[in-house]
């Protein structure tokens, strides 16, 4: 099942990340089967589905880290990155964030954002063209919300852990940002501000494919959402419609949660 | 509390390096004497080693072994042009760092597919292979034999090894300077972020497009041009190469200064350096009580303060520190300082706390 | 036929020995994450311990023997206490181990040599009876080798395979807090893990005293060889570390029949290269610990 | 109901910096508490505390009438005190069969391993189909179903659930919140912490909210379901 | 040392250096150099110094004889301008320190490494004139075993079946010169030398696969150059376990009392030989009169090879220094040494101009050829000085 039902799907010109019929088994488990998905250029493309469905290796195959697919297209603008090595396809500018809150425990925060702000991250460029890594950095830093900026990463709290996983994936412009439960353990004053975080980096021009079970900020965010289930892509269209799905409510949501 | 400011002028980064300097300067006036000399010499020549095997053993956290084969390297690459071509020492010298390198290019290809201890393992048995190259290559490198007989370096008609070898001593101290100054602009340098990134998180630091293998190999080949050049220095001060450069005593005694003085410090290994150097030569005389006594010494330091000595500086460094910006929170504390709060868990707490 | 028969002997009691020694290394590992450095050191105080029991002493070898594993199980308790215990909770615990357990080598082999001097020492053999084959001979001690090593390994292997035991040290490795939380206790297992280690080297440093004579670094070649085995066998399995253990006995004694002493630790180490380019993680993997 | 756990005047913290400054709670025979609070104040610390993951500075812990607070965490689990953690990744290199089994090492009750391992199965059939599968590699629900079910596995008395619901798929959450209330016949008391309140406050009897490592209100679960209160709490300045 | 000026200098004591192995795996061999110095210094201050001044030794240790601690040992000998002469059994495994020494132009007797001590002075002998070896080349450790298996052939005593030899060589310079040597030589006697097999230089876990290779080639004369005490016992026990019909040469380590003691019985029939150290024939005198010395001072008769090489260098040093009357005059001296000859505890001592080496031959320093027996070792050669005779091994088989 492919997302060119017709429903609403960009155009081939319009779409910025095409994946095209990727799969990724382990041993016998199929963990993605022939998932093809097009994400438009500027949307929040929602991702959902019951646990182990293959939402965080899909993620994983499309940017190569730890791992590629075993087959299947990931078209970045039209061009096929798959099974490239995740830094080659981090600089072509997919960037993730990782289910687990990830971040580099001994650099303090501003150089956290600043090696990943680096030109070498950025891929080549005239030096003189751009403004200097440590102004970009201080520049996401202040778009993510983190204050001090010369605090030890180790010592942050789960919110600013969070936040700055983002500051230090949005820094290097990606064109898609894939994000992997950023909701997950946050309370909802926090929700709140994630979304308005999420709406502002995706405003200034970033596509987000968003991975989420905190139903209210997926509503919340996403133009569109596809749900994945054992690996396969069971229906995509407007959130409401497919959260209303009966397959989707069957295989997902479970009684009660509308 | 509003956060400690944090300028750092040009002076809070300067005067630790002008300090440095002044102390490499004076220290063997201070210090006199031809057995005083070679101490420093010793210490010096442990120094670099010890703060280029920081590169990869601290800063990378990268468990390579085969730093004693690059060192071992560059000495008989030194000795052997020195006696068999007739080559200028300091060419030498140059090419030792090359080839060190080189050989650094070679250790590291299994590295690329190995992670954590089994580096150790292969850095290690890369070590041993250069042994066996260095008794296999008899006529090259005398086999077991070794290569006696190096030439003085000189500049003009000052020979090094005169005045009881100030001139080495002072080699060392411009080479040690240089390369502590380098290090530590490469640690704030995007490789050196990049190498503590891979350090904590090799996941996200590739999905932030940091590629390990080209970042790594750098932290691999440029340890490995430092540890080149101090062997080539090992070889001038001594006059002589033997298979002993590449010998396990090297490496207990390195991780032992390294880890006294506490890793990821080059400060505190060079503290780690003088510390074992000054004890050896005091317990010179008490035969097998020496190592006793040096490695319980290093024992209980491990103990005390895991951290090494660096990390008692800092926590008593620290302290004074807090009492002394509480009063004016808006006074700037030396750059150095702020470093070091960032690296301590204990001391970040506090300030946590503080906050 | 002899000859062929002498180089299997011989490749059977180096694959014993370094089996004995690679194989407390590996538990090390893997439970601490650590390389014991003070593995070699132990080998040695296993072999003047017997020794004093039986020479001076004047114990029969098989009872000063048992005595001195007993002596190095207490050993091991010590050395778990004050070298493990204090530094593996910290973060980068398993460095700070690595460096305590080179300091501590040092440190031990200045006491035996103070108490023990240079003198060279050999331990008595188990049986004078030597045994004779299609023209090769073993002597006791070779006998006692050959089975004793794959005997204990065996052993070994059940406990952790097949015990609460050898499951818990297992989860320890991978999760401490929550090995904690499921009612595992660390320092239990620590001491299992480090004194399984230290009887199992101190066995081979009795074997090795009986063979070679004694000195306090004689631990240092045996260590080495152990740490190309667990290069060569992988961390990952005690199967893969024994048979690691006899592949390079076998390879140790062969090219040294056919090439000479000299080049079997370079063919040796150009093999283990080669195996270690091909499958990062030793010869054999197995699926778990 | 006679007080089971009862936790009085409790200090703990993390080198210099004071994370539970005197917290007070007790738990009775029979009773499911809830702690709600926002991110960072302590909740965890609290209950690692319990289980003797976490040294208190200060104050007692006592159940049933003896104090942990010098016990091993080993002890503590002979009480009967399961603590199932928050995020942990279990023990990667063992399978989920392994991982279970392993839960069940501690059950003083013999030979109900297999009873109980189909429990957890019915209750997860995801881990069902994953049993030879290494924990490793799990996702992270079906990661988070096999730590609550290595828990279930050692037949706890007093059951302690931190963040239970992470990462969990809306319905195994309903499930999981089934299943607990289900639970309760078998368990003697049971903490919960978690981040859905309309959870926390559905399976519960009695909630506290723990703000800067102190109880700053407590009350009925029943009644405070939904109570604007508690939600202004959460709201409010953190 | 050189030029001092000072009063003090000049009129303090004179001290003499010993580098030697005082801790670490070689301790034995500094204690008995150190042994050997002090017994001689205390000798010559018996007998009143030299013109007023006492003798005085100075130790450095070279502990694991690594360059840097032979350079810090050096460096400590020459920094001390009392000190005018140094002594050594042997320093580093290069010799280096030799440069050193000419450099400062501090006398310095070295016993061992000769081949080294030849290839640093050979090329230019007159930059070298205070740099002189007691020990004489190591040539005749090569030559030697086969002059006197051609000797046994000749009077009938021993016939070798197929006239084979198999060697072991150790990998360092001593093993290596001795067993190249031993090649050459057996060679030009019409032997065949089936295999020349190196080890590794250290502790030899098992020598079973190399005595397969020994059984498999059945040779005439087996000769191991390992000169290590615990590596050749175990060989020669790992052999013995299915000995074949072969003489067994072991280099040096059965001269170390450590030898009789450890290998027992079990060394019944071995064949050695020693350039340094005393030669034990009681007809000797100068040999006497060291090992009465000896037992006096330290309670053993067992002379340490390395004590004699100190005593007899420090003797050396006093007697030329008394001929040319000025410490300082450091050239002089030396010339003085490399003129004399002495009647030493190990030979007559003389030097070739041409290397500084002591010159080797049975009116020079001898080679003495032993074999252990009844756990003694006995003297068969040269005729001169033996107290025993030749007798086949009891593996052997008449
Ligand atoms: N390395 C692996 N080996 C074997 N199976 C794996 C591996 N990695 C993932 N799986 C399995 O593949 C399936 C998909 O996992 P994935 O992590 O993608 O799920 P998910 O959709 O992200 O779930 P969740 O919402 O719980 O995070 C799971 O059932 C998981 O157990
Ligand atoms: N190991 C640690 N070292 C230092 N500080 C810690 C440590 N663990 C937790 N903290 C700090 O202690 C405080 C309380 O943490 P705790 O995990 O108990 O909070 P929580 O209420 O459980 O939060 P959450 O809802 O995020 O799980 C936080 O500020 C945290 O940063
Ligand atoms: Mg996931
Ligand atoms: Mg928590």
């Amino acid at each position: 099942m492919t997302a060119a039902a017709g429903d609403a799907g960009p155009d081939a010109a319009d779409a910025v990340l095409r994946v095209r019929g990727v799969s990724k088994s382990f041993g016998k488990l199929a963990a993605v089967s022939d998932v093809s998905l097009d994400v438009a250029r500027g949307e929040v493309f929602g991702l959902a589905g019951p646990n182990g469905a293959g939402k965080t290796t899909l993620f994983n195959v499309l940017t190569g880290i730890p791992f590629g697919p075993d087959s299947g297209e990931v078209l970045l603008d039209g061009r096929d990155l798959a099974r490239r090595p995740g830094w080659y396809i981090a600089r072509a500018g997919l960037a993730r964030t990782f289910q687990t809150e990830a971040v580099f425990d001994d650099l303090s925060v501003l150089d956290n954002v600043r090696l990943c702000a680096s030109r070498s991250a950025l891929g080549a460029g005239r030096r003189r063209d751009r403004p200097s890594a440590e102004e970009t950095a201080r520049e996401a830093l202040a778009t993510v919300g983190i204050r001090d900026p010369y605090a030890g990463a180790g010592s942050l709290s789960l919110v600013d852990r969070k936040r700055l996983m983002i500051a230090t994936a949005i820094v290097g412009r990606p064109r898609v940002l894939l994000l992997d439960e950023p909701a997950a353990g946050l309370e909802p004053q926090d929700q709140d501000d994630l979304v308005d975080l999420l709406t502002r980096i995706n405003t200034d021009g970033t596509t987000l494919l968003l991975v989420e079970h905190v139903l209210r900020v997926l509503r919340e965010l996403s133009d569109r959402m596809a749900v994945l289930d054992a690996g396969r892509v069971l229906t995509v269209g407007e959130p409401e419609a497919v959260l209303s799905d009966p397959r989707v409510v069957q295989a997902y949501l479970g009684p009660g949660e509308h | 509390m509003q956060r400690i400011a944090l300028n750092r002028t040009a002076a809070n980064r300067t005067v630790p390096w002008v300090a440095f300097a002044v102390g490499l300067t004076v220290a063997p006036f201070v210090l006199s004497g031809a057995h005083a000399r070679l101490q420093l010499i010793m210490v010096l020549l442990y120094s670099l080693l010890a703060v280029s095997w920081n590169l990869t053993l601290g800063l990378a956290g990268i468990f390579n072994f085969a730093q004693i084969a690059f060192f071992g390297i560059g000495a008989y690459t030194t000795a052997v042009l020195c006696t068999r071509s007739g080559l200028s020492p300091w060419i030498a010298m140059l090419v030792s760092a090359s080839t060190a390198a080189l050989a650094a290019v070679v250790a590291f290809l299994p590295v690329l597919r190995l992670r954590g201890i089994y580096v150790g393992l292969v850095t290690y048995v890369f070590a041993q292979l250069c042994v066996y190259l260095v008794l296999g290559q008899r006529e090259l490198t005398g086999g077991s034999n070794g290569v006696v007989g190096l030439p003085d370096l000189t500049v003009g008609s000052l020979n090094f090894y005169d005045d009881d070898r100030l001139g080495y001593y002072f080699l060392g101290a411009v080479l040690l300077f240089a390369v502590c100054l380098a290090f530590a602009l490469l640690t704030r340098s995007r490789l050196g972020l990049s190498l503590v990134a891979l350090r904590n998180n090799e996941a996200l630091a590739a999905s932030r497009g940091v590629r390990r293998a080209r970042q790594q190999l750098a932290a691999f080949v440029i340890g490995a041009a430092v540890a080149g050049v101090a062997g080539s220095y090992q070889a001038f001060v001594n006059s002589v190469v033997s298979t002993d450069v590449f010998g396990f005593g090297y490496l207990t005694i390195l991780l032992s200064m390294i880890f006294l003085g506490g890793r990821r410090s080059n400060p505190g290994t060079i503290v780690g350096v003088v510390v074992i150097t000054v004890l050896s030569d005091v317990l010179a005389d008490s035969g097998a009580w020496q190592q006793i006594i040096s490695s319980a010494i290093t024992l209980v330091v491990l103990w005390l303060f895991p951290d090494g000595l660096a990390g008692l500086a800092r926590s008593w460094g620290g302290r004074g520190l807090l009492r002394l910006i509480r009063p004016a929170a808006a006074a700037t504390p030396p750059a150095q300082s702020v470093d070091r709060v960032r690296d301590d868990p204990a001391l970040r707490d506090s300030l946590a706390a503080d906050r | 036929m002899g000859s062929a028969i002498a180089v299997l002997v011989s490749a059977l009691v180096l694959g014993s020995l370094y089996a004995l020694m690679a194989s407390g290394l590996s538990l090390i590992w893997s439970t601490l994450g650590v390389f014991n450095f003070g593995h070699g050191v132990l080998l040695a105080l296993g072999a003047y311990f017997a020794w004093t029991f039986a020479d001076q002493a004047g114990m029969p070898v098989v009872v000063a023997s048992v005595l001195a594993i007993l002596v190095l199980a207490v050993i091991a308790a010590g050395y778990e206490f004050s070298l493990v215990r204090p530094f593996i909770r910290h973060q980068n615990g398993a460095m700070l181990v690595m460096v305590a357990t080179l300091a501590i080598t040092a440190l031990v082999q200045g006491v035996v040599q103070l108490t023990w001097g240079p003198q060279l020492r050999q331990i008595a053999p188990f049986s004078s009876a030597t045994v004779a084959f299609s023209g090769a001979t073993a002597s006791g001690n070779q006998l006692v080798a050959i089975v004793a090593a794959p005997v204990l390994i065996g052993a070994l292997y059940l406990v952790l395979w097949f015990t609460p035991l050898g499951i818990s040290v297992r989860a320890l490795e991978q999760n401490r807090d929550h090995a904690r939380l499921i009612g595992i206790r660390p320092a239990a297992v620590y001491v299992f893990v480090v004194g399984t280690a230290c009887v199992l080297a101190a066995i081979a440093g009795i074997l090795l005293g009986g063979i070679q004579f004694m000195s306090p670094t004689m631990g240092d070649d045996p260590l080495m060889r152990a740490f190309v085995v667990l290069a060569f066998g992988g961390t990952a399995s005690l199967g893969g570390t024994l048979a690691g253990a006899y592949i390079i006995g076998l390879l140790e004694a062969v090219t040294t029949y056919f090439f000479g002493l000299s080049w079997s630790p370079v063919i040796v180490f150009a093999v283990m290269i080669v195996v270690l380019l091909v499958r990062p993680e030793g010869l054999i993997r197995q699926r778990t610990a | 109901m006679t007080p089971m756990l009862e936790i009085e005047k409790l200090h703990a913290g993390y080198g210099k910096s004071l994370v539970l400054r005197g917290i007070n709670l007790h738990v009775a025979q029979g009773e499911a508490i809830g702690l709600l609070g926002p991110n960072g104040h302590g909740k965890t610390t609290l209950l690692r505390c319990v289980s003797a993951l976490h040294r208190p500075s200060r104050g007692d812990i006592r159940f049933e009438g003896t104090s942990l607070v010098t016990c091993s965490t080993r002890a503590v689990l002979q009480h009967g005190i399961v603590h199932v953690p928050q995020g942990s990744r279990l023990f990667p290199g063992l399978t989920v069969t392994d991982c279970l089994r392993l839960g069940a090492a501690a059950n003083p009750r013999r030979g109900v391993a297999r009873t109980l391992l189909s429990e957890v199965f019915d209750l997860f059939p995801k881990l069902a189909q994953r049993r030879t599968q290494l924990a490793g590699t799990l996702s992270g629900g079906e990661r988070q179903m096999l730590s609550i079910g290595a828990g279930l596995m050692a037949g706890p008395r007093l059951l302690i659930l931190d963040e239970p619901t992470l990462g969990l798929s809306p319905k195994v959450r309903h499930e999981l919140a089934a299943a607990v209330q289900a639970m309760r016949s078998r368990i003697e008391a049971l903490i919960i912490v978690d981040g859905d309140m309309d959870l926390v406050l559905g399976v519960t009897d009695r909630f506290f909210v723990i703000e800067s490592g102190q109880v700053v209100r407590t009350g009925e679960s029943a009644a405070g379901a939904g109570s604007d209160q508690i939600m202004a709490l959460f709201l409010g300045e953190t | 040392g050189s030029g001092g000026t000072a009063t003090a200098a000049s009129e303090g004591p004179i001290k003499i250096g010993l580098l030697a192995t005082l801790t670490g795996a070689s301790a034995a061999d500094g204690l008995g150099a150190q042994r050997g110095a002090e017994l001689a210094i205390k000798e010559l201050n018996a007998r009143g110094g030299f013109r007023g001044r006492t003798f005085e030794l100075k130790s450095a240790d070279t502990k694991n004889e690594s360059n840097d601690t032979v350079t810090a040992g050096v460096q400590d000998l020459q920094s001390d301008e009392a000190v005018k002469a140094v002594v050594s059994g042997y320093a580093s495994t290069t010799n280096f320190e030799i440069n050193n020494f000419a450099r400062s132009k501090t006398i310095y007797l070295i016993g061992g490494s000769t081949a080294q001590t030849e290839a640093i002075v050979k090329p230019d002998p007159s930059k070298f004139p205070t740099i002189w070896s007691v020990t004489p080349s190591y040539d005749a450790y090569g030559t030697g075993p086969v002059d006197v298996l051609a000797q046994w052939t000749g009077d009938g005593s021993y016939t070798p079946r197929t006239k084979t030899a198999y060697i072991v060589t150790s990998d360092n310079p001593y093993s290596q010169g001795i067993s190249t040597g031993m090649s050459e030589a057996l060679a030009d006697k019409g032997w065949t030398v089936v295999r020349n097999q190196t080890i590794p230089f250290g502790p030899v876990n098992d020598w079973g696969s190399v005595l397969a290779d020994v059984r498999a080639k059945n040779p005439d004369l087996i000769v191991n150059t390992d000169y290590q005490v615990s590596n050749e016992i175990a060989f020669l026990r790992q052999f013995l376990q299915n000995p074949t019909q072969s003489l067994m040469f072991l280099q040096y380590g059965p001269n170390q009392p450590e030898f009789a003691k450890a290998a027992g019985a079990d060394g019944d029939g071995v064949l050695f030989n020693n350039l340094a150290g005393t030669v034990t024939s009681p007809a000797y005198e100068p040999a006497q009169a060291l090992t009465k010395a000896y037992q006096a001072a330290y309670g053993t008769d067992q002379v340490d090879p390395q004590a004699v090489i100190t005593y007899e260098s420090v003797m050396i040093y006093a007697a030329a220094l008394e001929k040319v009357g000025d410490p300082d005059k450091t050239t002089e001296v030396g010339a003085a040494i490399g003129a004399s000859t002495t009647q030493s505890a190990g030979g007559t001592i003389s030097f070739d101009p041409a290397t500084h080496l002591a010159k080797q031959g049975d009116d020079f320093v001898p080679l003495q050829s032993y074999q252990m027996q009844n756990q003694q070792k006995v003297l068969i050669a040269p005729a001169k000085y033996a107290t025993g005779k030749f007798v086949l091994p009891p593996w052997m088989k008449k």
